[in-house]
Parts: structure tokens; C-alpha cells; sequence
């Protein structure tokens, strides 16, 4: 099963080669063309979370990304960062709302990035990391 | 000092003003993602700042957009509205839309495929 | 230190993802432009020479590259094939003799491999492996 | 079977053959590298195996050549010079140029901006 390992320091520009990664190795799977685009909006968001998770709670850490070919292609992003009671949801609050409501930036990225996840993305989940640590988002595409 | 005509360009991002009647353009190119929305934030926040209240935001120049770059739209309705003021968002690429729709946020945005030609 | 890790199961279409991350980091290091494509190749060809070795003595794990801006940008592509004589050279022989010699095409292209990265790359060094395991191409440009 | 006209594209890599008076004239496109050498060699000793001998394979739209691709190169002209032949590279890029100069490779193949007319 041939695998390809990224991993990066947390800062924003390494998103962007994250998302090059993804692409092109969805693109080798292969996965039809019409869906690269989504795995790559997909990866990104997945990684853009990681990466501010590791901002907030200062975790150093390098943010995993593991992009594996089998049956499906599989994309799992891992971060290192404290799971809380938030931490592990895959739905999102109604988009009217976040208009509305007087949360902070940070907040309203973090759930536009689950809607948008969730609407990319059919075989989606986040869960907690290996030995307790950290969260994964996983999406799966057929191949 | 005024902002308009002045154009910004970091290495992933040119952001452009010009006027169209009384609303205030403001042109992106490049990607938005959590490198560069920091700079887009920062750019409309300066003309929010400088009185700006009937705001539009030309995308068809943006090759990626995250949720950050949506986040940071969402911000600077949130403020405009705050002041009543709109935002419009200047629209036509097929995957740009799609993450409107995808998060629902077409319902919240006045989104147009061109500037209104009425001012 | 921004550090950018890439590992993929030793496959020849990974090679090109590999290329596309060492270029993409070197980039945003910054190195500057007209130095991209000499990175691109120098990557690429350190990744081939790694993939090859594990092909030959049949090593089926990820290799490895590791990109650091410090003060220099540094690309390191480690192998976890057996170390030979052979293994830790920088230097090749002379490209007249490639065309007259009956060496197979394999050796062949192991040479022009090393001639072409000791010509892109003025600071080369061929290491052996962490715990004496495999090899590693260290390559250094300044920033 | 003959090969020429036959047109070969994998998804990296386009192959095709055409003849200009006497000489063969291979026309590669895309990325040659380890991943895609093996379909190029197979393609240049299938012509040899056709009794081709005066060669020209024109590299000026190859985007990218690695140690891999000059492996090749080398092994078809050696094969070319074991039954008398001769091979032709046709190159004006300056990227490929380049490698062919750092391996010291400029001073073993015929190298040519472009096809010679004479055939
Ligand atoms: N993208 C990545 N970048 C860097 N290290 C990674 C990445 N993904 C996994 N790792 C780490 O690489 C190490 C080696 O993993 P692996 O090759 O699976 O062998 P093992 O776990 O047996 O040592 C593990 O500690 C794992 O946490
Ligand atoms: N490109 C890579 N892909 C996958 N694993 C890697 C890569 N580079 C290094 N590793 C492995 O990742 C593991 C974790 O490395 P690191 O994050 O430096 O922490 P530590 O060595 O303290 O576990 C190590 O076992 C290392 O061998």
C-alpha cells in the first residue's frame, strides 16, 4: 500500500505544499480529475486546523499529514494539541448564525472549515489521536 | 491619506481598490488561505477604518479560497453591518460559489457574477 | 527552525511529488528563483538514487526527506539500504568512459546521478544513515 | 508493423515518431524521470529492434530530464554505435542544455538546436 508521509512545522505557508502534496498524490492514485480539486480544498482545510490548533495551545510540534493508497485513497491529518470536548465533531452550526453571533474569528473559521469539510468531504471523521494525544481528521475517497 | 488605486502585492496576494459610483471595490488576486488572509484582514479592516460602508469584494481573480479567506469575509460583513453598511461579493468562478453553497454561506452574501452597474 | 518532512513508499511516481515539495519549501525559504530548478533536480535526483537502492536490495520503507531553513536551506534524502564501498561517494566517472564501458543501464544512471548533483550542488556531502543504517544525500544552499 | 505516425501518450509523457529523408525522428514531451524512463526506453529499443539506425530524438518539449532520462540516452547510443548507427539530440532548451554540461554529456552526443536539413 504505498504511503506518503508530510510533515510540517505549524506555520501557515506549509499549508499551501500540504495541499500541492495531496493534489498530486490524489492525482498518482488516481482519483478522477473532477475530484482533485475537492481533496485539495479538503487537505487544506484539514491542515489549516491543525495548524491552529498547534498555535493555540503552543504545541511545536511538526502536524502529520499520512496520505495512503488501497481500496480508497485516504487522507489523515494528525495534530498534537489538547482534545477537548469540542475538539472531535464533525457538524457544524448553521451558517445564519455565525453572522449573527458575536464569536471571534478564529471560532468562525474553525466552523466554516467543518461545514466545509463536511460538505466535501462523504467519508469524513475526526477522532482522537494515537495513545490519547491530539486529533485525526480522516477522509477516505473510493478509488 | 486615502487607500484608493492603492494596490498591495505580497507574493501570493495583489489586492487593488478602485471606486464604481459610491461603492468602493476592492480586487483580489492570488490564494486566500491561512498565509495570506492575515493581509486581506488587515487591508479591509484599514478601509473599514477610513469610513468605508458600501464595500465590494471582487473574487474572480482568487484561485484558492479556504475558510479562512471566508472567515475573514464573514468579519467584514459582520462590521459593515454594524456601521449599515453592505458588502457585496463579486462572484462567477464555478468553485468559488461551490464553497458558498457547500457552507451555506450563499444564503448570507449578496453575491453577484458582476459589479452592479447602478453604483 | 521550519522543518518540511517528506516520506513515501520507495515508488518511482513519488519521486515527482518528492521534487514538487523540495521546490515548493525552497521557494517559500525564499531561495532565490533562478536557484528553484537546480533544487527540483537535486531533489529529485536524490530521491531517485534512494528509491533505486531500496529496489535493488528490496527495502520496502518510506524514504525519507527532510527540508530545514535555518540558515541555510539543507535538503536530506535518507535511504535504509545496506551501506556498500560504493555507497558514499560524491564524485563520478568521467562521462566518456559511461559510453564506452559495458556497465548496465542502472550503474549507468547512478553515475550521471552523481555527476549531475555534484554539479548543482556546491555543498554535497554522502552520509551514512543514522546507527550506521542506509545513506543520506545532505545538501546545503545558503539563504 | 511500422511505427512511424504511431503516437504513444502516457499520462506524463507523449511519445511520437515521424521521418525527416533518412533519418527517424522521435519527438518527446512531458517529464522524463524514473517514473516515466522505462516507457521511452521501451520505446526507442522497439525502433531499434525495427532496424532504425539513424536516430533523432527531439527533447524540445521535454519540461523536465533526470539522471534516468540521460541513462536512456546513453544506453540507445551505445546500442546505436554497436551496429554503426547514430543518434541525434535535438535540443535548443536552456534547462536541458544544462545537464547535458554539468555530466559532461555536451562532449558524447550530437547535439542540435534543431533538425538538420539536409537529412
Ligand atoms: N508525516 C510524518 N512526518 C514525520 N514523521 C511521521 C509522519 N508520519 C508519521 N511519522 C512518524 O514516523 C515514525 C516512523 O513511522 P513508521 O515508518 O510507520 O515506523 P515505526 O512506527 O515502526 O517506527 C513514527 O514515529 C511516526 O509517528
Ligand atoms: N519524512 C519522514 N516521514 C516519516 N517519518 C519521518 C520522516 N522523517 C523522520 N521521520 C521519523 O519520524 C519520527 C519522529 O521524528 P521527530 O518528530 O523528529 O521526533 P522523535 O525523533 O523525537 O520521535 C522519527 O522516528 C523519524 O525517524
Amino acid at each position: 500500500m504505498p504511503v506518503v508521509r508530510f510533515g510540517f512545522t505549524p506555520a501557515p505557508v506549509h499549508v499551501r505544499t500540504a495541499r500541492l502534496v495531496a493534489a498530486s498524490v490524489a492525482q498518482r492514485a488516481p482519483l478522477p480529475n473532477e475530484l482533485l480539486s475537492e481533496v485539495r480544498q479538503a487537505a487544506g482545510e484539514a491542515c489549516s486546523r491543525a495548524v491552529a490548533r498547534h498555535r493555540r495551545f503552543g504545541v511545536r510540534e511538526l502536524v502529520r499529514m499520512e496520505l495512503t493508497i488501497g481500496a480508497s485513497f485516504v487522507a489523515e491529518v494528525a495534530d498534537f494539541a489538547p482534545v477537548t470536548r469540542n475538539t472531535l465533531r464533525t457538524s457544524a452550526v448553521e451558517a445564519e448564525e455565525l453572522t449573527g453571533k458575536t464569536t471571534d474569528e478564529d471560532t468562525l473559521t474553525e466552523e466554516v472549515a467543518l461545514a466545509l469539510l463536511g460538505g466535501l468531504v462523504t467519508d469524513l471523521q475526526v477522532i482522537e489521536g494515537r495513545d490519547g494525544v491530539g486529533s485525526v481528521v480522516r477522509m477516505a475517497w473510493p478509488l | 491619506m486615502t487607500t484608493y488605486g492603492r494596490v498591495v502585492a505580497a507574493m501570493d496576494l495583489i489586492l487593488s481598490t478602485a471606486t464604481a459610483g459610491e461603492l468602493t471595490v476592492v480586487s483580489v488576486t492570488g490564494e486566500i488561505d491561512m498565509y495570506t488572509a492575515p493581509q486581506l484582514r488587515g487591508y479591509l479592516t484599514e478601509l473599514l477604518a477610513e469610513g468605508v460602508t458600501r464595500l465590494a469584494i471582487d473574487v474572480n481573480g482568487v484561485d484558492f479560497c479556504d475558510s479562512t479567506g471566508l472567515g475573514v469575509f464573514i468579519g467584514t460583513l459582520r462590521r459593515l453591518r454594524e456601521v449599515g453598511g453592505s458588502l457585496i461579493i463579486v462572484c462567477a468562478r464555478e468553485q468559488m460559489l461551490k464553497i458558498f453553497q457547500l457552507t451555506g454561506l450563499q444564503k448570507v452574501f449578496d453575491i453577484r457574477p458582476q459589479l452592479p452597474t447602478d453604483g
